[in-house]
């Protein structure tokens, strides 16, 4: 807990100083508005890096095809909903597609390759997301589409700066994810049963862990979360196969700020790096390379948690 | 002469060794002491693997904790590991030039010098194998030619006779008493093999919890009642039976 | 047996130099140079994991810097292509050896992913950069230009370009098999298994491993000199960081173990996409057979496809380990 | 009854064990020999699925077992504790010793930990240590607390004394027989001749991937030569 | 019904002639109608009798938006295939990796979807589109004129030959005018469309100029819209958001303010091209492909050679030095689908197509609110004294 607010604090500031540095002489209500739409981009990010984590916490998959798995639910519940199917309804069927897609690659896939070291098993992965990203952009032609929410057109006016609820949904999900997956992994059987899982598989297999049962729980719910993942980013951006796709990239930005390990950073990581690339819009420098951030943000908290470290013995990381 | 002075690691608020001192004159001295007790952290301090906190290792004069682990190897240490570090796709001949590759001299000498290593160890005839292909008896014995190559000064073997039958166990006991006359080098062994070290060690050092309990030769040692109670776990009786 | 294979596979290569420049159409000249500059890499990405276990996800971003530094200074000076060629090594070499800095750190899945993020830091700086094309300044990017792209003299023509390529892919490839022989070979397998076996062998790891790097981030700055001198103009496209991983993935499907491996990858990246073209398949249902194709061979060829071949090769050719082993006993 | 019958392990192509038949009985030690290199690393991963079986047939208690997933076989009561300090090396000790009590209710998990604690107090000192970071010796108690915690009915632990002090190797062999006398079928691979004659009721000795010898442990003890012959 | 060729209502038969085309389709757009439209056009006269009784081979490649990809399509359809002219090509890269070659294989390119520089500014191609340059200087006159616009900033893609290149043009536009502009440049791998919005607010500008392919351009006007811009701003756009099915995915809040300037003719104005073009889609095209402007464009690019085809000399239809005179030669000809007379000339840069129309967005569909008019530029100077000279002006 301690630990968490300590992160807290320094994301926060680092924001802040940011803030400070580049939007010098702006006045306060554009920054606000940079500031809130960096949040939007931020929370998705957190969003994606915490499917990654999850899954990679309890299977040892970090997931490339998470943004595919992603694309294909909003993709699909686009279409549910064009073909004029009741809101709610075409947005369950998005994320069903997106578990049943996780679930195909965690149960037929995945185990195949368990003998696989993490990083070939990552790479793998990016196959399927192309395979995924092949058949979707084979059934949608190019066409300008746009996923909507009914909330996206309620707002609610904070400080003075309008924000839509739909953008207040994905942080409170971030929020309420990330402690209830935290608690979860720790404190339930499953949970642990995961852990013991993504740390060796035939150990785990042979001390009596169900490994089938509890990777197929593992896959289902990242690809809900991948599925929620989507829909929001499909919000957000636009319905463009492939740039949805390849956001997991900065999403693993994301997943690195908390060690692939603890969600609570993975969340404050992705919203500090939402809001620094929205910052950078402000430097004419900067503006330019903005999508930078992510993946220096991320190299530089690697390098900070491995400063002094050694590798002497063998081992995965 | 191997002395260790105050020799202390910590690992976050554990002490996993606690000013330790000994000074090793015999040929081949050992090193015991229950699970845990800071056998293994200790070699890991001398090749470098870890930092002391404190203490000097000082052998013929040199500081060995001053050395950057690599340095030391050229120095004169060598050593094996409790979990071998055979490389599985070098032959056993590569695994044993990857070491003279860092030493100096001619090439025609380290050549001399390997045939001579891989003869006293009894490789000779498995030079060409792979290192995946050894069985466990095979890799103590490379182990044993990658030790002794180089003009060493001090080697350092963890729990060698692990996994072998008694009978390999003689032999890697007899190689192991045969290594000064060969090279000039002190050795240290680890093993929870009392038979092994009451055979082949003149001196041996306890550890437990990683204080040092006892030190002196061997037999002395062993009839030690806090050595007994703390490691073998049996009385003097038994023992004898 | 080795040495068999070895020959066999010297004496087709040697034939496809002659070959396939003189027989091979417009498109696949410029497919095959293509192919060619990026086995470069591959055996690059390879040799670093198969001898030291490591993994580069930045093989492509790097080369996109050695096509920009090429680009760059054929450009702003009248360099002989040779020249530039080798500064733009130097440079991703010089990069290669920064990477290797986390990598003293780090390993397996982490060191992967900070390689990766470079590679996406690449990336977008490639896009927002975009590669000289003649105009002046640092960045050298006009609106409204393209400047002619000088190559070599004994390479005017596309065909004798790719044979001048598939030279620099086979003194790569030579590079390699000369470190694996020697002294840096064992320190790399040392360093694979644990670097405390490097270190208890007197292995100067921060030394080995950073020219470990060095030398995979030369030859894909090498392939991206050469890239650049095929096209005459490079695009941010071609180094998407996906690209690195996906170059990386087919390192292992064509089988890192083995040096054609990486022709094999090369060949899966640049080769199969055009044929498929060439055969009418859909751009996005080939994407489909690719990544099928892609899981598949991950999950059944320990060794990718090069280990396959060499296993049939095994069977064609009478064996002669045994005879060897006697030999050296 | 553990039953082996004709059981053949490849590896690479490679038979490493070929035609292996051998039961072991619950209630009793089946100490497992032979020199370095003959298989019986193999063997113990072989049954305990990790590897894959190419002929013969594995039956615990009457149930075929051959060819199944490593936790069906450790729900079907075979426990196994392979060469090689084998942990979650990224768990604490608690969580490795929990996470191997997949088959019991939560209120047995509690008792089995006790179990374990109390046999192995070195382990109760550090239950929330990295296993990955224990001595080598911890992490071997660790690796047989992870066999011991769910009602195995048969126990196969291959080189158990791998680098523990005498005085643990003292208290496995009481713990071993204990096991035995509870009923549980034990299949012990141990270097330490000693030890293993001093526990087993039956020996197998296996040479190149052959059963070379089977006797009872009486048999043995009258002519030692017995067994050096088998072995080479 | 569509009027094709000679409309001898006769298939072609006999030795082919070979025709290439390239398009860009990837993400981040699909620029593929052009090549679509070009061969429907060519598939209806190859069933009208072709070019005397012999048919057009359509050979169409996709550059995936990779330079790479398009040089390999070049070469293959210039060496391999030896074609004797390219039509409808439309790509953001194609043109400025294959002009140099264009000019080696003296090939003559008639492209209709052109978006870099090298489409206006290279001796063998001539687009029958505008590119987004002329479009978006055209959308910013239009602003300027009849809003009252102070202060434009336009948002392109960083891709410096087409988005700073046009973006460019039209601040300089708005500079000449003593008025002031800003040039926003979205990187297409980014997702977040939003800070590029934001960066275009920042810059203080009165009016917004969507400078993008229509799927970016969707995603822009959806961040506005969720943030309430659309009354607090004026709303502009190149030609790409000139699409049927653009209206339904930006829904009703861009009714009457959003205005798109159109490079080519409105699709209801009529004329006797623009109601072929409809035709020959609805007959020889799929009922999905997308009615454009690109789509005209590429229509109109495949009509204008195949009546210069058919103005040759049959015996040098295979001889690519002849076709390319052929085209070169190509002047004053007039068409419904755009607002000037097409031509081309012996030329280092060739735009004959620079006078739009600007519609708004109202009730699921476009209305025409300026019709034809020119635009007016320095940068066009050039081109009026080579339309001078050839006695067109
Ligand atoms: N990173 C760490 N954090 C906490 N404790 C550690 C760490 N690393 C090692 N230890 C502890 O240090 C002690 C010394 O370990 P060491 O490996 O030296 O024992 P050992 O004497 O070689 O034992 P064994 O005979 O079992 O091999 C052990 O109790 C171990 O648990
Ligand atoms: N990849 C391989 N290819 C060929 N033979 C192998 C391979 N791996 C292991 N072997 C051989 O299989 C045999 C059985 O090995 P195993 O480890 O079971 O022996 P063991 O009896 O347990 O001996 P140890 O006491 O060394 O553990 C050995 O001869 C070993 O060399
Ligand atoms: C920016 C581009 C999409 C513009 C488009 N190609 C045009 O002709 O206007
Ligand atoms: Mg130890
Ligand atoms: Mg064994």
């Amino acid at each position: 807990m301690w630990q968490v607010l300590r992160t807290a604090a320094l994301c926060l500031a680092v924001c802040a100083g940011t803030a400070l540095w580049l939007g010098a002489g702006k006045p306060a209500m554009v920054q606000g508005m940079f500031i809130v739409s960096g949040l939007a981009v931020g929370s998705l990010y957190a969003l994606g890096g915490i499917g990654l984590v999850v899954l990679y916490r309890a299977t040892g998959v970090l997931n490339l095809s998470a943004g595919a798995i992603g694309m294909a639910s909003v993709m699909a519940a686009w279409q549910f909903a064009q073909l004029g199917l009741f809101g709610p309804l075409a947005w369950a069927l998005g994320l069903a597609i997106g578990v049943a897609l996780a679930l195909l690659y965690g149960r037929m896939i995945a185990p195949q390759m368990a003998w696989r070291e993490p990083v070939v098993k990552a790479v793998a992965s990016l196959g399927y997301a192309i395979a995924i990203l092949g058949v979707v952009a084979f059934i949608f032609p190019d066409e300008p589409r746009k996923f909507s929410l009914p909330t996206d057109s309620m707002a609610v006016m904070i400080g003075g700066l309008r924000v839509t609820v739909t953008r207040l949904i994905v942080v409170a999900a971030a929020v309420l994810l990330v402690i209830g997956i935290t608690v979860s992994l720790n404190v339930t059987r499953v949970g642990l049963q995961m852990r013991a899982l993504a740390n060796n598989r035939s150990i785990s297999s042979l001390i009596g862990i169900p490994i089938l049962r509890v990777e197929t729980m593992a896959w289902g719910l990242s690809g809900l979360l991948f599925g929620f993942t989507g829909l929001m980013f499909g919000d957000l951006v636009r319905l463009e196969p492939s740039v949805i796709t390849f956001m997991v990239i900065p999403s693993i930005a994301a997943a690195i700020c908390g060690r692939l390990q603890s969600l609570p950073d993975v969340l404050m990581g992705g919203l500090t790096i939402g809001v620094i690339e929205s910052l950078l819009t402000f430097s004419d420098t900067f503006k330019q390379v903005r999508p930078i951030a992510p993946f220096v943000i991320a190299a530089l908290v690697l390098l900070a948690m491995n400063r002094g470290r050694r590798l002497t013995f063998a081992g995965d990381d | 002469m191997i002395s260790i002075e105050n020799l202390t690691v910590r690992f976050g608020g554990v002490v996993a060794l606690d000013h330790i001192g000994a000074e090793f004159s015999a040929n081949v001295s050992g090193l015991i002491g229950p699970n845990g007790a800071g056998k293994t952290t200790t070699m890991n301090v001398i090749s470098g693997f870890l930092d002391a906190h404190n203490g000097h290792v000082i052998v013929e004069g040199t500081d060995l904790v001053k050395l950057a682990p690599h340095k030391r190897v050229q120095w004169g240490l060598r050593r094996s590991f409790q979990k071998e570090q055979i490389a599985n796709d070098l032959t056993v001949r590569e695994n044993l030039m990857a070491i003279t590759d860092h030493l100096r001299g001619a090439r025609v000498e380290k050549r001399a010098d390997l045939e001579r290593a891989a003869e006293f160890a009894g490789v000779t005839g498995i030079l060409g194998k792979m290192g995946r292909d050894l069985n466990t008896f095979e890799r103590r014995l490379t182990d044993v030619a990658r030790c002794v190559i180089g003009h060493p000064k001090m080697i350092m073997f963890d729990e060698p006779a692990g996994g072998l039958t008694p009978e390999e166990t003689e032999r890697l006991g007899d190689l192991i008493l045969g290594i000064h006359d060969l090279t000039g080098a002190k050795v240290l062994v680890i093993d929870h093999d009392v038979e092994l070290i009451e055979r082949i060690c003149a001196e041996t050092l306890v550890l437990d919890f990683g204080k040092r309990v006892a030190f002196g030769p061997t037999s002395e040692v062993l009839r030690d009642p806090a050595v007994q109670a703390a490691y073998l776990g049996i009385d003097v009786e038994e023992e004898h039976a | 047996m080795r040495s068999t294979t070895n020959t066999i596979w010297a004496v087709l290569g040697l034939a496809l130099i002659l070959v396939l420049p003189a027989f091979a159409g417009g498109q696949w000249v410029k497919i095959f140079t293509s192919t060619t500059t990026f086995a470069l890499a591959a055996a690059g990405a390879g040799f670093l994991y198969t001898r030291l276990g490591m993994v580069s996800l930045v093989q492509v971003g790097l080369m996109g810097v050695g096509g920009w530094v090429t680009l760059r200074l054929n450009h702003a000076f009248n360099f002989p292509f040779e020249i530039n060629l080798m500064v733009a090594g130097a440079v991703t070499m010089f990069l290669g050896n920064l990477i290797a800095l986390p990598a003293l750190r780090m390993r397996g899945l982490y060191l992967a992913l900070i390689t990766l993020m470079f590679a996406a830091g690449l990336d977008i700086v490639f896009t927002a950069k975009q590669f000289p094309n003649g105009a002046e300044g640092f960045w050298g990017v006009g609106t409204t230009f393209a400047a002619d792209m000088r190559r070599p003299v004994v390479a005017q023509s596309d065909a004798a370009y790719l044979r001048y390529t598939m030279v620099w892919l086979v003194i790569g490839f030579v590079l390699i098999e000369l470190h694996r022989r020697m002294a840096p070979g064992r320190a790399w397998a040392l360093i694979r298994k644990s670097e405390a076996a490097a270190l208890a062998s007197g292995v100067n790891v921060t030394l080995y491993k950073t020219w470990a790097f060095g030398l995979s981030g030369l030859l894909a700055g090498l392939g991206g000199g050469l890239l650049a001198g095929s096209l005459g103009l490079l695009d941010s496209a071609t180094f998407r960081a996906s690209e690195s991983v996906m170059l990386f993935a087919l390192v292992i499907v064509g089988g890192a173990r083995f040096w054609y491996g990486a022709v094999i990858a090369a060949v899966l990246f640049r080769v199969v996409p055009g044929l498929l073209n060439n055969w009418g398949v859909d751009a996005d249902l080939s994407l489909v057979i690719f990544g099928a194709a892609l899981l598949h061979a991950v999950m059944t060829a320990p060794d990718g496809l090069a280990g396959q071949i060499n296993g049939a090769i095994r069977t064609l050719i009478p064996s002669r380990k045994s005879d060897n082993k006697g030999a050296k006993a | 009854m553990l039953e082996l019958s004709g059981v053949t392990i490849e590896k690479d192509g490679i038979a490493v064990l070929k035609d292996v038949s051998l039961s072991v009985e619950p209630g009793k030690v089946t100490a497992l020999l032979g020199a370095n290199g003959a298989g019986k690393s193999e063997l113990v991963l072989g049954i305990a699925g990790l590897l894959p079986v190419t002929g013969g047939e594995i039956r615990a208690d009457g149930k075929p077992i051959t060819g199944q997933a490593p936790n069906l076989i450790r729900a079907a009561g075979v426990a196994a504790v392979p060469e090689g300090h084998q942990v979650l090396s990224k768990l604490s000790v608690d969580d490795n010793l929990r996470a191997a009590a997949s088959l019991l209710s939560l209120s047995e998990t509690k008792e089995a930990l006790d179990r374990i604690y109390a046999l192995f107090p070195e382990l109760a000192e550090r239950k929330r240590q990295i296993a990955g970071t224990m001595s080598g010796g911890q992490q071997q108690m660790l690796a047989i607390g992870h066999a011991l915690m769910a009602r195995p009915r048969y126990v196969l632990i291959d080189e158990m004394s791998l680098g523990l002090a005498p005085l643990i190797v003292k208290r496995l062999v009481g713990v071993v027989s204990e096991l035995a006398a509870s009923g549980v079928g034990v299949l012990l691979v141990e270097q330490f001749v000693e030890v293993a004659l001093q526990l087993a009721s039956d020996i197998v000795v296996l040479r190149k991937g052959q059963v070379r010898l089977a006797s009872t442990a009486e048999a043995i003890a009258e002519n030692r030569e017995l067994i050096t012959d088998a072995y080479f | 019904a569509p009027s094709c060729g000679a409309n001898t209502g006769e298939a072609a038969t006999g030795t082919p002639i070979k025709v290439g085309g390239i398009h860009g389709n990837a993400a981040p757009g699909d620029f593929s109608s052009s090549t679509t439209a070009a061969g429907a056009y060519f598939d209806c006269v190859n069933a009208n009798g072709g070019i005397n009784g012999r048919p057009i081979e359509y050979l169409v490649e996709n550059d995936q938006w990779n330079p790479e990809l398009a040089s390999q399509a070049a070469s293959k359809l210039l060496v391999d295939e030896e074609v004797v002219a390219m039509v409808g090509n439309g790509s953001f890269v194609e043109m400025s990796v294959n002009a140099g070659l264009y000019k080696e294989q003296n090939v003559m390119t008639m492209a209709s979807a052109c978006a870099a520089s090298e489409c206006f500014e290279s001796s063998n191609i001539v687009s029958t589109n505008q590119g987004p340059l002329p479009s978006s200087i055209g959308a910013a006159m239009y602003m300027v004129e009849e809003k009252g616009a102070q202060n434009v900033s336009c948002i392109a893609l960083t891709i410096p030959n087409s988005g700073p290149w046009s973006c460019g043009a039209a601040v300089e536009y708005m500079e000449s005018k003593g008025l002031s502009g800003t040039g926003v440049y979205l990187n297409p791998a980014s997702p977040d469309v939003n800070s590029g919005l934001l960066e275009a607010i920042a810059s203080g500008a009165d009016t917004i100029i969507v400078n993008l392919p229509v799927g970016l351009a969707v995603a822009v006007l959806k961040a506005a819209e969720e943030q309430g811009l659309g009354d607090a701003y004026q709303w502009a756009s190149s030609t790409p958001l000139y699409d049927r099915d653009a209206p339904a995915a930006l829904g009703d809040y861009w009714d009457g303010k959003l205005f798109v300037n159109t490079e080519m003719t409105p699709f209801d104005k009529g004329g006797e091209d623009a109601t072929n073009w409809l035709a020959v889609m609805d007959a020889y095209g799929d009922a999905k492909d997308p009615r454009d402007s690109f789509s005209q464009a590429g229509f109109l690019s495949a009509k204008i050679f195949v009546d210069t085809l058919l103005g040759m000399d049959p015996a040098d239809l295979d001889d690519r030095a002849k076709v390319t005179d052929a085209i070169t030669a190509i002047s004053g000809y007039q068409s419904d689908l755009v607002c000037g007379p097409f031509y081309v000339g012996d030329a280092a840069r060739h735009m004959p197509n620079h006078a739009g129309t600007m519609v708004v967005l109202k009730d699921g569909g476009f209305e025409t609110v300026r019709d034809c008019y020119e635009y007016d530029s320095p940068y066009f100077a050039p081109i009026f004294e080579q339309e001078a000279a050839l006695g067109l002006r």
